[in-house]
């Protein structure tokens, strides 16, 4: 279970939001919205740990996410605007450096299995600098698929995505949702998902 | 985290980082190609003479060295920073020091030992005798880790600072002293016949306190610029 | 006392040029930092009243 | 509830401290023309002229306090960025960015006299003396702490990477003194120091100590008004400084 309680951002001297609090029960997704700048990516790095809160605190099945450390990353999934893929790479590479960079190798079997759920069937052994922008972000969403973290953290998951890969992803989250995983993601569109989903606000 | 797992994820970073380069082979040419032009400048710019070039050619390697060495020093952290790479390390159920770790080896690997295996034959241009060639490559084996170690600590405090370049060198240039000293007295002691074992059990010992605290500090350091 | 005139003490024997210079920096400095310092402050006070001020006159308009 | 004790105690840090130092401020002045006269008095006109060195010696007055202070301060600054490291108190990384220009100043005194002492001494403007040399070093490292600190814009990061930098050169400062010992021994450099003087008379040493207090209230002095600025720059967002007296009037 994850908890945040009266969360405050400060960027620069501005605070971009303050008393964001809720709680996060297995099996459920959390749709943060808001326009642009609000502090919609500031509040996953907060919740993943990356950056301090100004005020506020994250907690993880009760403890505060900064004592636990790695038994927190353990459990966490976090997928960026920047999707860590490398050009140099290929896609199989790729899924597979990036697993065992989050302490989860896999072999090669599952790997490729991976990247043919999301639709790269036949493009594995290609450099990720040939490949366009949406199968780079499948690229790195395989790690969904690799990395058997309870909670996923996602930014702007859907970004370059086609429809087909969408109602893919979707299809992946519910499956996580409904195996008793936890969610919680932006977008400017909804998600259709089955899944229990909540939304939070951020102006 | 099994003692095991944590090696065989140390051993990955390495291959990864070294699997980059391999692919992109310029950067690595670039840094030895700029050694070996500084190093072969000198003579034009203090003339030929074998005696004077023999006495000056440690301290002139050396400093080449470590001026190579910044050269790579903003490229350590800066794609995987730049691509989000090092979100994923610093969110890893790894502790981020061992992947940091794993950085800073394979970027000597990279830097550090192409540039101790190519100082011999720079130092023919510079009459150095065989032995003396000896004690040079060992000095440079021995103190060229340590300028990974505590370059990237400058590396990682300077990631996405605006001029990081020219900082980096401004912040670990004058950390790199001892070492200069250490690594240019082993062969002008050596070649003075008074030996070169103190000098590089010193390196040795500088060695070890920079692999204790370059990783943690780095550590510290990316995870401040990260936030 | 060491000197029997004020020339004399002005020469430093011979070396002037560096006691002086040495003593000349040092205060030079000493009251320039100082002085910095407070003009420092002293901008950063001015910013904040025209700050405050500017905030107030938006709040009285509205 | 310990979440608030804990902001309270990190906002209410500089509120309480900027008018303390203020009022601190003339005291540490104060102090500072008290030591400095007399310990001018005694270097001019109580202690004798040396044996060897003539009048020129008289500049270790200034010399010796100053590459003091300039070690003293970067020790203090390592101190303050390891408490801002450790437990986030945001006066320490002010302090910590208040004390480096002065350190700075007064390594570059301390290079400026050794080298006006060393003309007449030893006919040169610089030798590579241990001493000076390593107080060299350690001014390139004050540069760099405020290149760093400068180049970063959110004063946090800046606070916390200056942090990480003056830790790494307090643990390096000894390591680089004595390899550039060792170095100029090897290399039979100067042999002649400044403070080795043989016949160091009760009267010189007199006359450098109270000096070296006189640099010290001095580097308080100038960095409480520093960090008096800074805490203003930084916190004009909070609502205790809209209610200061000097902004008020």
């Amino acid at each position: 279970m994850l908890e945040a309680s009266n969360l405050e951002c400060v960027r620069g001297e501005k605070s971009l939001f303050r008393g964001v609090s809720f709680r996060l029960e297995a099996g459920t997704c959390l749709m943060v919205q808001g326009a642009n700048g609000s502090g919609k990516t500031s509040l996953l790095r907060m919740l993943c740990g990356l950056s301090q809160p100004a005020a506020g605190e994250v907690r993880w099945n009760g403890a505060p996410i900064g004592k636990l450390a790695e038994d927190y990353r353990g459990e966490l999934l976090y997928c960026g605007h920047a999707g860590a893929v490398k050009d140099e790479l290929t896609a199989l590479e790729n899924a597979r450096i990036s697993a065992t960079l989050a302490g989860a190798p896999v072999d090669e079997e599952s790997a490729r299995t991976a990247l043919r759920q999301l639709g790269l069937k036949g493009r594995e052994d290609l450099p990720a600098r040939v490949l366009s922008a949406g199968q780079k972000r499948r690229v790195a969403l395989t790690r969904l698929l690799l990395e058997k973290r309870k909670l996923w953290v996602l930014d702007e998951p859907l970004t370059a995505l086609d429809r087909a890969a969408v109602t893919n992803l979707c299809g992946v989250i519910d499956a996580h949702l409904a195996g008793g995983g936890m969610v919680i993601l932006t977008s400017h569109q909804e998600l259709p998902l089955t899944g229990r989903v909540e939304h939070l606000r951020l102006d | 985290m099994a003692e095991t797992s944590i090696l065989s994820t140390l051993g990955a970073v390495i291959r990864r980082d070294l699997l980059l380069a391999l692919r992109r082979k310029s950067d690595v040419l670039t840094t030895l190609f700029f050694f070996v032009i500084v190093v072969s400048l000198f003579p034009l710019g203090i003339g030929p003479e074998m005696a004077m070039l023999r006495q000056i050619a440690p301290g002139v390697l050396w400093v080449a060295a470590l001026l190579a060495t910044m050269l790579s020093l903003p490229r350590l952290f800066a794609a995987d920073h730049a691509d989000g790479t090092l979100e994923q390390m610093a969110l890893s159920a790894v502790p981020l020091g061992v992947l940091v770790t794993g950085k800073i080896v394979a970027h000597w690997l990279l830097s550090g030992l192409p540039l101790a295996l190519l100082a011999p034959v720079l130092g023919l241009q510079f009459d150095l005798p065989a032995d003396a060639l000896g004690v040079m490559v060992l000095a440079l084996l021995i103190g060229t880790p340590v300028l990974s170690l505590i370059g990237a600590v400058g590396a990682g405090l300077t990631l996405g600072v605006r001029g990081g370049g020219v900082l980096v060198s401004l912040l670990v240039l004058p950390l790199y002293v001892p070492v200069l000293i250490f690594g240019a007295g082993a062969v002008e002691s050596h070649i003075g016949g008074l030996g070169a074992t103190a000098h590089l059990s010193l390196l040795a010992a500088f060695l070890a306190l920079a692999a204790f605290f370059g990783p943690w500090a780095t550590t510290v350091a990316l995870r401040i610029a990260l936030e | 006392m060491n000197w029997n005139s004020a020339s004399e003490f002005f020469a430093m024997g011979g070396h002037a040029l560096y006691v002086w210079g040495s003593f000349g920096a040092c205060a030079a400095l000493m009251i320039i930092e100082p002085i910095l310092a407070r003009k420092r402050r002293s901008k950063a006070l001015t910013e904040l009243k025209r700050e405050i001020a500017a905030r107030k006159d938006y709040e009285t308009e509205t | 509830m310990s979440n608030r004790l804990v902001n309270w105690f990190k906002f209410a840090s500089p509120q309480t401290f900027y008018p303390l130092a203020g009022k601190l401020i003339p005291w540490f002045w104060a102090l500072t023309a008290a030591f400095g006269l007399a310990g001018l008095y005694i270097g001019f006109f109580v202690a004798p002229t040396d044996a060897q060195q003539g009048e020129g010696y008289r500049i270790i007055f200034i010399h010796v306090p100053a590459s003091w202070m300039s070690m003293f301060i970067y020790l203090v600054m390592a101190f303050w960025a390891a408490l801002g490291l450790g437990f986030n108190t945001r006066l320490s990384g002010m302090m910590a960015s208040a004390l480096a220009p002065t350190g700075a100043l007064m390594a570059f005194l301390s290079l400026w006299t050794g080298a006006l002492w060393g003309k007449p001494m030893w006919g040169t403007w610089w030798v590579w003396d241990a001493r000076l040399t390593s107080e060299l070093i350690l001014f390139f490292l004050y540069l760099g702490f405020i290149a760093l600190q400068s180049a970063i814009d959110d004063p946090r990061r800046a606070d916390k990477a200056g942090a990480v930098l003056a830790l790494v050169g307090v643990v390096n400062i000894p390591i680089i003194y004595f390899s550039v010992k060792w170095w100029n021994t090897l290399h039979q450099g100067a042999s002649v120091s400044l403070t080795k003087s043989p016949s160091m008379a009760q009267t010189m040493l007199w006359g450098m100590l109270l000096m070296a207090l006189a640099f010290w209230m001095y580097s308080i002095a100038v960095s409480l008004t520093r960090v008096r600025a800074i805490i203003l720059e930084r916190e004009r967002h909070a609502g205790w400084v809209e209610e200061l007296g000097e902004i008020r009037s």
